[in-house]
């Protein structure tokens, strides 16, 4: 006769509102996303199937095609700039520095800010006729430029440095919170074998700062694809789709331009793609910890 | 032994790496305190110097017309009473959410870890797939779910709202946190006769204590500093700061006032500036007691 | 008598991942029992099982003469000392002692007393108001054993109490541990994958593997007539050393061969008596250095390492091809090189068939 | 769709039942509007006086910005909790609203008032649905204007307004000689179409721009006229500063008001920004319709009146309508917001010199729809996204650029 011991009641009773949560608002919100991506809906959901030609007009759009673009290209520069910007200030902090707290302090501020309020500072230092380059010129510097909120080239920099400013002390603290758990016996055995500091830090410390710096990578990775606010307040999406990107392009179509068909559309195809791209990394992880836990 | 202050390699000398090495760090300082920098002195500008175009100089004279026009005077459309309002529609806001989220973070990250009920990876997954999707598009199914349950343009919805976006960031940091607390003090206190939520509240709630602060940091910024979610769902009379902000901003009197505008900024930023000046140590001590982890 | 603790065919098992095979075993009251084993041979598994914290898939446990298959830990009548100690961090060792008994709804002047009784006992008198964090291990230790007793039950639980100590410590409170046993006349079940743990504090030793009980008995009979290969290379240290060969009976005695080497094994008393392949087992403590002399089987070779250990040294040798051990008391003189031609006690030693069961 | 329409009607009813019970019974009314900016909101203001002489109650619900207005809006539509009043432009946006059954019409008030009669008849036929008006329009706004520093042009040494593009793109280089930026131009795709309309009209005319916009036409006049229009547009680029981009159009206009730059496109509520700062029409800046244009393109601000509902709401939407449409308030309101009145029996004599030259277009007929009338909001998105990637594109391509334009109405 099997035998089975009372379940934990409480603890599948304390997770019911999470549960709620996932199903409904999660799951809700998607498939009915998913729904509409099929429909002609513009102001209000409607029922009248169009097959995928919402999704033929989505990828004949230059704009969200762009904004594609540029996610990738603000995602992988954000998250490796407050990476290696926050490792770098980490270990220079480590070093034994005079004032660490000051300095920690200031690195960390701006993860305060909100994105509207970063988005909003840095259009102003960057904008040519208001910035940086009315002042270094006012100082007699006549050529110099800086002019990357309003160039279609550089727009994308403007908002990676934005975000790198913004992001980096947080990268800061948890690579200098693993600094500090390392172990003083490897710094003895390196001492010991004369490698460089330098080399150290590369070779021997961020091997092992991997998984906290994923984590931390994580954590910015989530916010990428939501990016929004930093982009309206910084340069809405212009000069021209050079800073476009898709959340902006699903809230447009939304409301200003009373396009639920489309927005659905585009958002389906956005966690289609963050779930591709998310699934497999995560499934190694749930293996490793399956094959740990039967061990 | 994990070392509990910086100790790499003595410093012996005044070298040129420990030069390059303040170099490095001041400039770095430099990047970072610019933005603030120039906010402030802006606000303390009068109009007449900000046209001049320095924006790095320090004013003339010191003026806080800005500030208190930002406070109480500034107009948004008809009304004119600055940002003093939305600061304690704010501060009604997020205290509640803030408190509220990092509870139900806390219960399910414990719960998912320690507890493991069936499907618990179901929904860790499900979670964690919800924090990656953009939080636009839940916005028409939850106005018409909130409008349902009556909650819609309330305090009661925005910090409900708060609380169900906030959820996979929450639950992610704390299960991760209690991952790594060792099951065996789960077994002793069942041995000990404890259950469910005892254990929480007796042993693995006081544990968790650094981590409750970094998600109480992460969380309070994140809904002081939210516009949209305000905008949409907390109704005319809760608006927080960051919308009057907007309003504020995008309103002018026939020429842009900077001043104004930077004091409002600074003004809406400075609740959670404040709490990171005052307690960033605690955060870096949470993050140093295991709060992110691989 | 009725059993402290019994086991009825207890099966465990994750899906199709079987951690404990059908298995039964009586534990008498005031027994110190020991569940011995390599890791991952499901020792920490039965013991979690015994003590509720593990779901069960078949069979029953019964505590006290009461079935508590379903029951929770607190309901069970045991005490646990874990590994890591799990000391609650954020209480006092105070709080640590009496949560479960306010948990349980005590009076207050009864759960004061037992503190109290209980922090006498184990010499924590002084330590009462301090954190886990500002003991030393062997402090915590102590802690987390006075957790188990005062709940003041008839079974105790140790899950690998000593692992996390060093060496001096490990001694130490391992001697506390029994007499701790000899004072109160509690049972107890404790898993150590330590056999020295194992030999000195048993009543009887379980050693097991693969969830299957090799050899449930007293460490003295574990110790000199192992009931197979695996138990007899477990327990002993250095290990027991094994020729390979046959035994053949011509006429009248049989007589155990392996190259060149042929021993009479007319003193060996058989379990089972068995011609054809087998495998001779002999502790280092029952060669003797001068065969010869004392009219042994000798086993001829050279010295490869001498071990000198104060009163005591070990010797390897080396025999075809084989390095062999063997423990000689006092002074020793020879040097890697030597030849010598030790001799093999063989009412002493074991033999195993070909399937590794003890002939 | 008839599910949907009934969930949020019982959503509405729902609403209804909540909202309290008023103590006193005077109509009241939240209003949300985007006109935050300072001409708009002392134009708002003056609405908002009247209506509460008259006994209301005003609940000002201002949210800056086009976008987040709508989108606010647009969310408590959908929660079956909508404003009581809205300020919106007349067009297909609104139609939309109006086609879903949303929106209260203002009927009685529109007959007792003899809306009729006052308003030009192409304006009431646009607020009008099914034989019932629904929508109070505010003002009109002529769309096709330059206005310009006199400062700056004196400077320069412009003494004429240019007549012909050419003329003009001289005054330009005059005023880049002097040192002045030419251009006070605002990169936002909103205003930068506003532009490439005001130079189509110039150079189609009226009924080829209707044509182009109406009749989606694409015969070979129609794609030559957008070629001309690109090319126009795409001089400009010239003639701007560095930080154009992404800048608001009172930003802009604020460039003039200090003589910044020489002269802005603009509707004419950029007027609303130059009184604010004190500075006059005709004196300080001049007005004047784009080069060698024969009308004016115009948009029309209204006041949209959703169900809510509540008989106290419903009340005080009618007093609002009534107020709205009073001939002082349209005077006064028109001043302040830089438009011009939709009633044609008000008194003109109180209107600046800019006003009066509009005035005097649209009595005579001269004057064009903005695209958020005859377009839909998505053809309208995508109008602004086929001159912004034009504009910020820099591509000189005229040919395929054109294809593109007439691709938004497919």
């Amino acid at each position: 006769m099997p035998i089975k011991r009372k379940p934990h009641l409480s603890a599948t009773f304390a997770l019911l509102p999470t549960w709620l949560v996932a199903v409904v608002v999660f799951i809700g919100t998607m498939a009915w996303s998913i729904r509409l991506s099929f429909t002609n809906s513009t102001l209000f959901p409607s029922s009248t199937y169009v097959g995928l030609a919402q999704y033929v007009k989505l990828f004949s759009s230059a704009k969200w095609l762009a904004s594609l673009q540029n996610v990738l290209i603000f995602g992988v520069l954000y998250v490796a700039g407050c990476l290696l910007l926050g490792f770098l200030l980490a270990a220079a902090l480590d070093r034994k520095i005079r004032f660490e707290s000051a300095f920690r302090t200031i690195f960390l501020y701006p993860y305060a800010m909100s994105f509207v309020v970063t988005g909003l500072i840095w259009q102003w230092m960057l904008n040519p006729t208001l910035g940086i380059q009315a002042s270094v010129r006012s100082l007699g510097w006549e050529t110099f430029v800086l002019d990357w909120v309003v160039n279609r080239d550089m727009a994308i920099y403007a908002l990676v440095l934005a975000g790198v400013w913004q992001g980096a002390g947080l990268v800061m603290v948890i690579a200098l919170a693993g600094m500090r758990g390392i172990e003083a016996e490897q710094w003895k055995a390196a001492r010991i074998d004369g490698i460089p500091v330098w080399r150290i830090y590369v070779s021997i410390i961020l091997p092992q700062l991997g998984p906290a710096l994923a984590a931390a990578g994580m954590l910015l990775a989530m916010g990428v694809i939501k990016t929004y606010d930093i982009v309206v307040a910084m340069t809405n999406g212009g000069p021209g789709n050079s800073t476009e990107v898709p959340a902006k392009f699903i809230m447009d179509n939304l409301f200003g331009r009373q396009n639920l068909g489309l927005a659905t559309a585009g958002a389906t195809v956005l966690v289609l793609g963050v779930i591709i791209a998310v699934a497999p990394f995560r499934y190694a992880i749930y293996m490793r910890n399956r094959a740990k836990g039967v061990a | 032994m994990a070392r509990s202050h910086p100790n790499g390699p003595r410093p012996t000398q005044i070298t040129a790496g420990r030069i390059g090495l303040y170099a490095f760090l001041f400039i770095a300082a430099l990047f970072f305190l610019l933005p603030l920098y120039t906010m402030v002195v802006t606000s303390l500008k009068t109009m007449d110097e900000i046209r001049l175009g320095r924006i790095f100089a320090l004013p003339e004279t010191l003026d806080f017309s800005a500030w208190i026009t930002a406070w109480s005077g500034a107009c948004m459309g008809t009304t004119c009473v600055g940002i003093r309002t939305g600061f304690w529609n704010s501060v009604a806001i997020t205290v509640p959410s803030v408190a509220l989220s990092v509870f139900v973070g806390a219960v399910n990250g414990y719960a998912l870890s320690l507890w493991r009920p069936r499907w618990a990876n179901v929904l860790f997954g499900l979670l964690m797939a919800g924090g990656l999707i953009p939080y636009q598009i839940f916005l028409y199914p939850m106005v018409r779910a909130m409008a349902n349950v009556s909650l819609y343009n309330s305090l009661a919805g925005i910090i409900l709202v708060h609380v169900i976006f906030g959820l996979p960031l929450v639950t992610l940091l704390f299960r991760n946190y209690f991952v790594s607390v060792p099951e065996e003090l789960c077994k002793a206190a069942r041995v000990d006769g404890a259950g469910f939520w005892r254990i929480f509240f007796e042993i693995m709630l006081p544990i968790a204590v650094p981590m409750v602060v970094v998600v109480s940091m992460l969380q309070f910024t994140g809904i002081w500093n939210d516009f949209l979610l305000g905008l949409v769902f907390a109704g005319r009379d809760n608006l927080p700061m960051t919308v009057q902000l907007n309003n504020i901003v995008n309103t002018t009197m026939g020429e842009r006032n900077y001043n104004v505008n930077m004091a409002a900024t600074i003004l809406t930023a400075i609740v959670p500036l404040v709490i990171y000046f005052l307690s960033g140590r605690w955060f870096v001590r949470g993050i140093a007691a295991g709060a992110v982890k691989g | 008598m009725q059993s402290a603790v019994s086991i009825k065919d207890l099966k465990i098992a994750y899906g199709d991942h079987s951690v404990i095979e059908k298995m039964s075993i009586d534990i008498a009251p005031r027994e110190f029992l020991v569940l011995l084993g390599p890791s991952g041979c499901g020792k920490s598994t039965l013991l979690n099982a015994i003590a509720g914290l593990q779901d069960i898939t078949a069979g029953e446990i019964w505590i006290s003469g009461k079935n508590v298959s379903w029951e929770e830990p607190k309901d069970r009548g045991i005490g646990m000392v874990f590994q890591s100690y799990a000391l609650y961090p954020r209480m006092s060792v105070r709080k640590n002692l009496s949560f479960g008994l306010r948990v349980a709804g005590l009076p207050k002047t009864e759960i004061e007393a037992r503190v109290a009784r209980t922090a006498a006992l184990l010499h924590l008198d002084k330590l009462l108001d301090r954190r886990p964090a500002e003991l030393s291990g062997g402090q915590r230790q102590r802690v987390a054993i006075g957790r188990a007793l005062v709940r003041e039950v008839d079974v105790f639980l140790f899950d690998e109490p000593l692992s996390n100590l060093d060496a001096k410590l490990r001694n130490e409170l391992r001697v506390e541990i029994k007499k701790l046993h000899q004072n109160l006349g509690n049972t107890m079940i404790y898993v150590t994958h330590d056999q020295v743990e194992a030999l000195t504090l048993a009543d009887r030793i379980a050693i097991m593997r693969d969830g299957v009980i090799q050899q449930l008995a007293s460490p003295a009979e574990i110790y000199h007539r192992p009931a197979n290969l695996f138990v007899a290379g477990f327990i002993g240290a250095p290990a027991m050393n094994f020729i390979e060969g046959r035994i053949e009976r011509g006429n009248g005695s049989p007589v155990f061969l392996s190259n060149g080497l042929a021993v009479d094994l007319s003193g060996y008393s058989f379990q089972a008596a068995s011609d054809g392949p087998a495998t001779l087992g002999f502790r280092p403590d029952h060669l003797v250095l001068d065969g010869a002399a004392s009219r042994l089987p000798t086993i001829p070779g050279h010295v490869s390492v001498v071990e000198p250990m104060g009163s005591e040294a070990v010797l390897w040798f080396d025999w075809a091809g084989q390095s062999l051990s063997l423990r000689l008391m006092g002074e020793v003189t020879l040097q890697p090189g030597d030849t010598v031609a030790p001799g093999v006690d063989i009412a002493k030693a074991s033999l195993f068939g070909a399937d590794g069961s003890r002939l | 769709m008839k599910g949907m329409m009934k969930l949020l009607l019982t959503g509405v009813v729902f609403a209804g039942m909540l909202a309290p019970a008023l103590a006193e019974d005077k109509p009241t009314i939240e209003i949300m509007s985007s006109w935050t900016s300072g001409g708009e909101a002392a134009a708002l203001d003056i609405i908002k006086t009247e209506f509460e002489k008259r006994g209301g109650v005003w609940k000002d619900s201002s949210i800056a910005g086009f976008g987040a207005a709508d989108a606010a809006f647009q969310n408590r539509i959908v929660a079956g909790d909508p404003p009581g009043a809205k300020q919106g432009v007349i067009g297909l946006a609104a139609a939309d609203f109006v086609g879903q059954g949303l929106f209260n019409p203002v009927d009685d008030v529109a007959a007792a008032g003899k809306w009729a009669d006052a308003l030009p008849k192409s304006i009431y036929d646009l607020i009008s649905y099914d034989g019932k008006v629904y929508l109070a329009p505010t003002g009109a706004h002529g769309e096709s204007w330059v206005f310009y520093s006199k400062e700056a042009f004196a400077k320069a040494g412009i003494t004429e307004e240019p007549k012909t593009w050419d003329e003009f793109f001289a005054g330009l280089d005059k005023l880049k000689a002097a040192g002045i930026v030419p251009v006070a131009w605002g990169g936002q795709p909103w205003q930068q179409t506003k532009v490439f309309n005001m130079i189509l009209l110039s150079q189609v005319g009226i009924d080829g721009f209707l044509k182009i916009y109406v009749d989606k036409d694409k015969s070979e006049a129609s794609i030559e006229g957008v070629k001309k229009t690109l090319d126009i547009l795409g001089k400009l680029r010239g003639y701007v500063d560095d930080g154009a981009a992404g800048r608001n159009w009172n930003d802009a206009t604020a460039m003039l008001i200090t003589a910044k730059a020489g002269v802005q496109f603009m509707g004419d509520w950029a007027k609303g920004e130059f009184t604010v700062a004190g500075k006059e029409a005709g004196k300080d800046y001049g007005c004047m319709i784009v080069p060698e244009s024969p009308g004016m393109v115009y948009i029309a601000d209204s006041l949209w009146f959703p169900k809510t509902g509540n008989a106290g709401t419903d009340k005080a939407q009618k007093l609002l309508a009534e107020v709205v449409m009073d001939p002082a308030i349209q005077v006064e309101f028109s001043l302040k917001k830089g438009s011009v009145p939709m009633r044609a029996d008000v008194d003109k004599s109180k209107l600046d010199v800019c006003a009066q030259k509009g005035l005097e277009l649209m009595t005579a007929g001269n004057i064009v729809p903005d695209q958020a009338i005859l377009l839909t909001p998505q053809q309208v998105g995508l109008l602004d996204d086929f001159v912004d990637e034009y504009w910020s594109g820099g591509s000189n391509d005229m040919a395929s650029a054109a294809e593109n334009f007439f691709a938004i109405f497919e």
